[in-house]
């Protein structure tokens, strides 16, 4: 928005050289690439490659060891996920995060309540019925039936909660959306619904950061594949360069065909 | 002089409750007097509750830093027995106050003497004031800490006392520290036996309910409240009427006492014939005049 | 139907029928529990308690305990008519202080175990024997004498009119409806729920955990500091000794209530309730002439009779905050 | 190094980080505090009070609080002496039957918890007040002495040898690594574990978590009356109020030691620490002679700072159970 | 094992309109289905249709409000997970439930220590050794590689604990194993390696039910397919009877194809 030129060299969010250690386990051993404007990057590997590491480093739940994050091109010190939430990155975590005990309406607003208050002097009280009604569209807009708002959380099925939770996130969604396996409990009429999604916050300006294990789904909608082995970026192809097959491979194996 | 503070002899004192009590603030007010007087290091400890097993931790504890002497109170006999042996073969001198161990000198705990009064005493003393300016229909004793020895021994004194004058008496346990609280419940307890017409709170917390509750009620004229130990509001509500009186043990003395035998023993070795003792002392409209500048001072 | 289930779903719900139940128990039980004087003084123990609970309530459904409210409550009791009378401070002055000091011991707290990362227990039970011991220190163990002649001061939080009702009711009534529009209303209540049900997931979706908690436990300072005010004004004299054990009834209000000791449940309606119950317990209990060794054994027994009727009726109450 | 990494990273190291700081501190301020006095009467109230604290963990572990051991001690410290005086029971028949008793309650605290879906806060805060009213009841407030010609009955539990040391370190020494073992070395000890840590997994799983609970709250009374029986055979006699207050101190021990009081997180190890930590404190504190005045601020500013190095130590601590 | 014939008319579970509300919710409204001896079945259904619900009525979390479990042509009573797992029942729950602060060795245990106890007179003690050497080799034959057994599961990236859940459901199922969507979080390889679990469970005598929004996946492995909709049965269908196509109309649409 602020660089409204079209061939804008500097690309949204760029990371370099991300690593992070636990204990003797290097989940991340530099990780570096690009998210371009309007565009959707999937990020894929073998389970405990790294992708959720970094995920929850971009959202300041981790810090890094070492390694930057870029944002418009400026360096960027993440602290929490607040942090992240105000320069602009709404995140499905893998683990979903949230309160189970809560209504479905209300896990909608957490952290985001400025969006459904109304002001009575310096005061802000929340709406509950526009929160309600704002919740029940956004359910609808990704076409998710649920009867009541009011439900708490813990009463749903497990593609229910993660219908929700992409919902609060692209609903909020900034200038980036993370989406650390999505689909992973959702039906395929869902999942459907859910690459369109992606489609239609890209055409909106949103670029995307898109993380799943069926690779047909990423190939669907992303531009750009990262693959992620043992905390390492081991490829990072656009579409036009690669195909299914190609990628595949790369995931399984951590490392190019040998030629 | 620098000779002299080492020569300083290291006194500790032990009670079996918390010394922000405000019975034990005069107390401790008596040691340090004493303390600054005749030049003692004064090592004044207490328990956080109630409690003879915090005593007598603090007093095995107090035997490890080999003191000159140990002034305590000696609530259980038969707890004391063995730490006070202890003290007695390391040859460290104790005196008890406040409450002791009532058995013949040949048979009781190895301490040296006893300075203190006698709380059943005491209860009586109450009771027998009451007595003598009526004789109620309905007494009633209020214990705000249930199990505490000395404030049942001074209930006991009391009821002991009215029964022998054939009038029944009730003992309530509502416990003091929330007087919201209390004071809800003593209503509920007056309302519910409106013929008491005398009540003996045994320590300064409940007194102060009492006063409240009986004024709010309107029920000063009609109850007789008679209570244990002395604070500038019991002195106020005896002058005005409010309260019969307040029995008090002038634990002032004590400490004082404590602090000054223990010195006189150390440094000539004497030993009183018997128990010294500082109480009951019964305050009254009569004499209250004469303590109230005590009171305020912080000696009674 | 729906009416009926909407008022059965609601959490206060069970704590409204224990509450019921015990009341009428008594009622049955003695003939004076329903008199004027019984309810007066009931309605004066619970309005102090549960000001004082209601702040508790918000912290435990945060996720946290704060085992100082006792001393902290004791230690403003002390201070302010000790400032009086010792240092000629002006009340208005002295209760302002009172209210500073508060907030800095809630600050304290919330700092320490958000900077250093200590459990509230501790820090807070750290701060139950600190602050004790710093009202023992000021007062050297001697009753502090409040100075009724300020009584035009003491009146504004214990003011008894003539009919036997406190003016602690209505700091009650005024008090309450803040928190519960705080929890219910606004963004910051959905914090402090989130924050006690699912504390990592509350910080992923962006709530300041930290910052929510630190602001509560300077309200439960805050409100101990209030509570001890409201009893200072009725009784003639403090002593060191005020508040001691407090800490314990008000998260057992809490708990009668409905709310939960691992946070993420509670309403500030139960929490009321559950102090009347205990109140009405104690006062009940009275009247009906069990004042001696058997009181602190009955009531035990009524309180964990009271949450049983809470519970019997929980499986109609099914609906999330 | 690995050595170092291992020892660094059990739950254990940073409460006895955390005991060498305290000790220290105590060596270096006074003279007495490592004198065998001073030894022997720190380790007295140290087996006495882990020997119940230990349980009181395993029940924390499991995600469960028990509030009624200070009472439980009471009440079977009080019964015993109290038949062999007023019914001739003999000795070891009046142990006998005190610990059925203490078996007793457990059952009926869990069974009630279980059954009746009720907190265990409530059910054993009811605990706490009931069973200490019976000890007043039953007392009437007053002491009860030990009849002396049992002595060797009660020497059993609490005897003091000529060197100071107390027969209820032994005691001490075979109840820990039992339960030690329990906790770590059997299928129940995983029990124990899953259950507070994540109770609807745990049943998941297969874990009669309702059955572990219920025997823990079997395991606390039944501490409470070994621990109770120390002290008789101790002191020779029982006051009403003997373990008031304990409920509190024995979990701070626990949560000094390194337990959560959210469950899943504890150890024997550290919970005995903890114990030692605060007799140490008191001890210390003591002998120092601190000031009165000062001496209640001064223990909980300890507190703090105990679990402040422990808490310091925490980074190097990152290895599962 | 009790009934070696080859040709038994009686199945090995027999689930019989079951039904279960929760509040004015149905999450289930009359499923009936059999599970044959050495049989694969695939459960089916849109988010929500109520498979996670019938798993956990198996299993004793909840009770159904009406209908008939037989096993081995008996009907039985399951009050708790321990009952099913008395029974031979092992199950992967979607939610995964494992204790995140505990280790991988004992999260494999907790709940089945006999297997790894030695006796001393009346007791029993845990082996450690043999317990991670167990896990070790379970963990193995899945495929799965993990630095340490040891490590907390809390420490596991996604596709790692699902991968932990499989493998302890397979170490120790009995005569049925239940899988809900097992195979969300994981890589392609460990899919592959998973399905193949399943082929050799078969062979193992042992019967599977395996629940999935990858048809493809499901295809690959079940005899049979259940498909639920809105809390009903609306299909059970062999192999033979229908093709991919088929089913996923029926899942999307929760009815037949209109002819
Ligand atoms: N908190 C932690 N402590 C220790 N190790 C961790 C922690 N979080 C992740 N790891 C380790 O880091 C590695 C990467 O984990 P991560 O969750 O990022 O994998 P992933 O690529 O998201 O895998 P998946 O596809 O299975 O979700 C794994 O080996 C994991 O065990
Ligand atoms: N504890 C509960 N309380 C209330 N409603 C519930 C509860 N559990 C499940 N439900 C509801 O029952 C229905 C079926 O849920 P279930 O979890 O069985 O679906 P599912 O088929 O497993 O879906 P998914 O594919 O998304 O996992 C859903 O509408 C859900 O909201
Ligand atoms: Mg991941
Ligand atoms: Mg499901």
């Amino acid at each position: 928005m602020n660089d409204p030129e079209t061939a804008n060299p500097i690309p949204l969010l760029e990371v370099r050289n991300i690593k992070k250690c636990f204990g003797r386990v290097r989940a991340l051993d530099g990780v570096t690439f690009t998210v371009d404007r309007r565009s959707v990057v999937g990020l894929l590997g073998d389970n405990g490659a790294g992708k959720s590491t970094l995920i929850r480093i971009l959202n300041g739940i981790y810090s890094p060891d070492a390694g930057e994050i870029l944002w418009n091109g400026r360096s960027v010190h993440l602290r929490s996920p607040r942090d992240a939430s105000n320069l602009g990155f709404a995140t499905v975590y893998q683990d979903l995060a949230m309160i189970d005990q809560l209504s479905i309406y209300r896990n909608m607003f957490i952290g985001r309540e400025k969006n459904v208050t109304w002001n009575l002097g310096p005061f802000r009280f929340l709406n509950h019925k526009r929160a309600k009604r704002e919740t029940s569209a956004a359910l609808a807009a990704l076409g998710i039936k649920i009867k009541s708002t009011e439900t708490a959380v813990e009463a749903l099925s497990g593609g229910q909660r993660q219908s929700i939770a992409i919902a609060r996130a692209v609903h909020f969604g900034g200038e980036l959306l993370i989406l650390d396996e999505p689909t992973s409990a959702l039906s395929l009429r869902q999942t459907k619904q859910v690459l369109e999604t992606i489609e239609k916050a890209r055409e909106r300006e949103i670029s995307v950061i898109f993380i799943s294990h069926n690779i047909g789904h990423v190939f669907e909608v992303a531009d750009r594949f990262v693959v992620l082995s043992h905390g390492q970026t081991v490829a990072n192809l656009s579409r036009v360069e690669t195909d299914e097959n190609q990628v595949s491979h790369l995931v399984r194996e951590g490392r190019a065909v040998e030629r | 002089s620098t000779a002299a503070a080492k020569e300083k002899p290291v006194i500790y004192s032990i009670v079996h409750g918390t010394l922000s009590d405000p019975f034990w603030a005069v107390y401790r007010k008596g040691l340090q007097d004493a303390a600054s007087a005749y030049g003692a290091e004064l090592r004044a400890l207490g328990t956080e509750v109630h409690s003879v097993q915090g005593e007598v931790d603090l007093f095995n504890s107090a035997l490890a830093a080999k003191p000159a002497g140990i002034i305590t109170t000696i609530p259980d006999a038969a707890a004391f027995q063995e730490p006070l042996e202890r003290a007695k073969n390391a040859g460290i001198p104790v005196i008890a106050i406040n409450v002791t161990d009532t058995r013949p000198k040949a048979e009781r705990d190895p301490y040296l003497f006893y300075i203190g009064g006698d709380e059943y005493l005491g209860g009586q003393e109450a009771a027998q004031k009451v007595l003598s300016v009526k004789k109620p229909a309905e007494a009633a004793c209020w214990i705000h800490e249930p199990g505490h020895t000395g404030l049942e021994a001074r209930a006991k004194g009391w009821t002991d006392e009215m029964q022998k004058a054939g009038i029944k008496s009730d003992t309530l346990t509502f416990r003091a520290n929330n007087p919201t609280e209390a004071a809800a419940a003593l209503k509920g307890f007056l309302t519910s036996h409106p013929n008491v017409d005398a009540l003996f709170a045994v320590g300064p917390p409940p007194a102060s309910v009492a006063l409240e509750v009986l004024n709010e009620l309107g029920k000063s004229e009609k109850v007789t409240l008679i209570s244990f130990d002395l604070t500038q509001e019991q002195v106020e509500a005896i002058q005005n009427g409010s309260l019969l009186g307040t029995i008090e043990q002038q634990q002032y003395l004590q400490g004082y006492l404590g602090i000054e035998f223990m010195k006189l023993y150390l440094d000539h070795g004497f030993v009183p014939g018997g128990s010294v003792l500082t109480g009951p002392n019964l305050v009254d409209k009569a004499n209250v005049a004469t303590v109230k500048a005590q009171v305020e001072a912080g000696f009674r | 139907m729906t009416v009926i289930r909407l008022v059965l779903a609601r959490l206060e719900t069970g704590a409204l029928l224990s509450a019921l139940a015990v009341a009428s128990i008594f009622a049955l039980w003695t003939s004076n529990f329903l008199s004027l004087e019984s309810i007066t003084s009931v309605l004066i123990v619970t309005s102090e308690s549960a000001i004082l609970a209601i702040a508790v309530t918000l912290l435990m459904i945060a996720g946290e305990f704060d085992l100082s409210v006792g001393s902290v409550l004791g230690l403003s009791s002390v201070v302010v008519p000790l400032m009086m009378v010792n240092y000629q401070v002006p009340p208005l002055a002295a209760v302002m202080i009172a209210f500073a000091i508060a907030v800095g011991i809630g600050l304290l707290h919330g700092t320490i175990v958000r900077g250093l990362r200590i459990p509230s227990f501790i820090v807070t039970l750290g701060g139950l024997l600190f602050w004790r011991g710093i009202v023992f220190v000021i007062t050297q163990g001697f009753p502090v004498r409040v100075p009724r002649g300020s009584g035009s001061l003491f009146d504004f939080f214990s003011y008894r009119f003539p009919n036997g009702f406190d003016v602690s009711l209505l700091w009650l009534i005024a008090w309450a409806p803040v928190f519960y529009v705080l929890l219910t209303q606004t963004g910051f209540g959905n914090w402090i729920y989130a924050s006690g049900a699912n504390e990592r997931a509350a910080r992923a979706m962006g709530v300041p955990v930290d910052r929510v908690r630190t602001i509560l436990f300077v309200f439960t300072s805050v409100s101990a500091c209030l509570a001890g005010l409201i009893q200072v004004g009725r009784f003639g004299s403090v002593d060191a000794t005020r508040g001691q054990g407090l800490e314990l009834e008000v998260i057992a209000a809490s708990v009668i209530g409905g709310t939960s000791l691992s946070g993420g449940v509670g309403s500030i309606g139960g929490t009321i309730l559950g102090c009347l119950i205990i109140g009405m317990i104690r006062n009940g209990l009275a009247i009906a002439g069990i004042s001696s060794y058997w009181y602190t054994a009955i009531i035990g027994l009524l309180i964990v009779a009271a949450v049983l009727v809470n519970k019997a009726t929980e499986r109609f109450r099914k609906v999330a905050v």
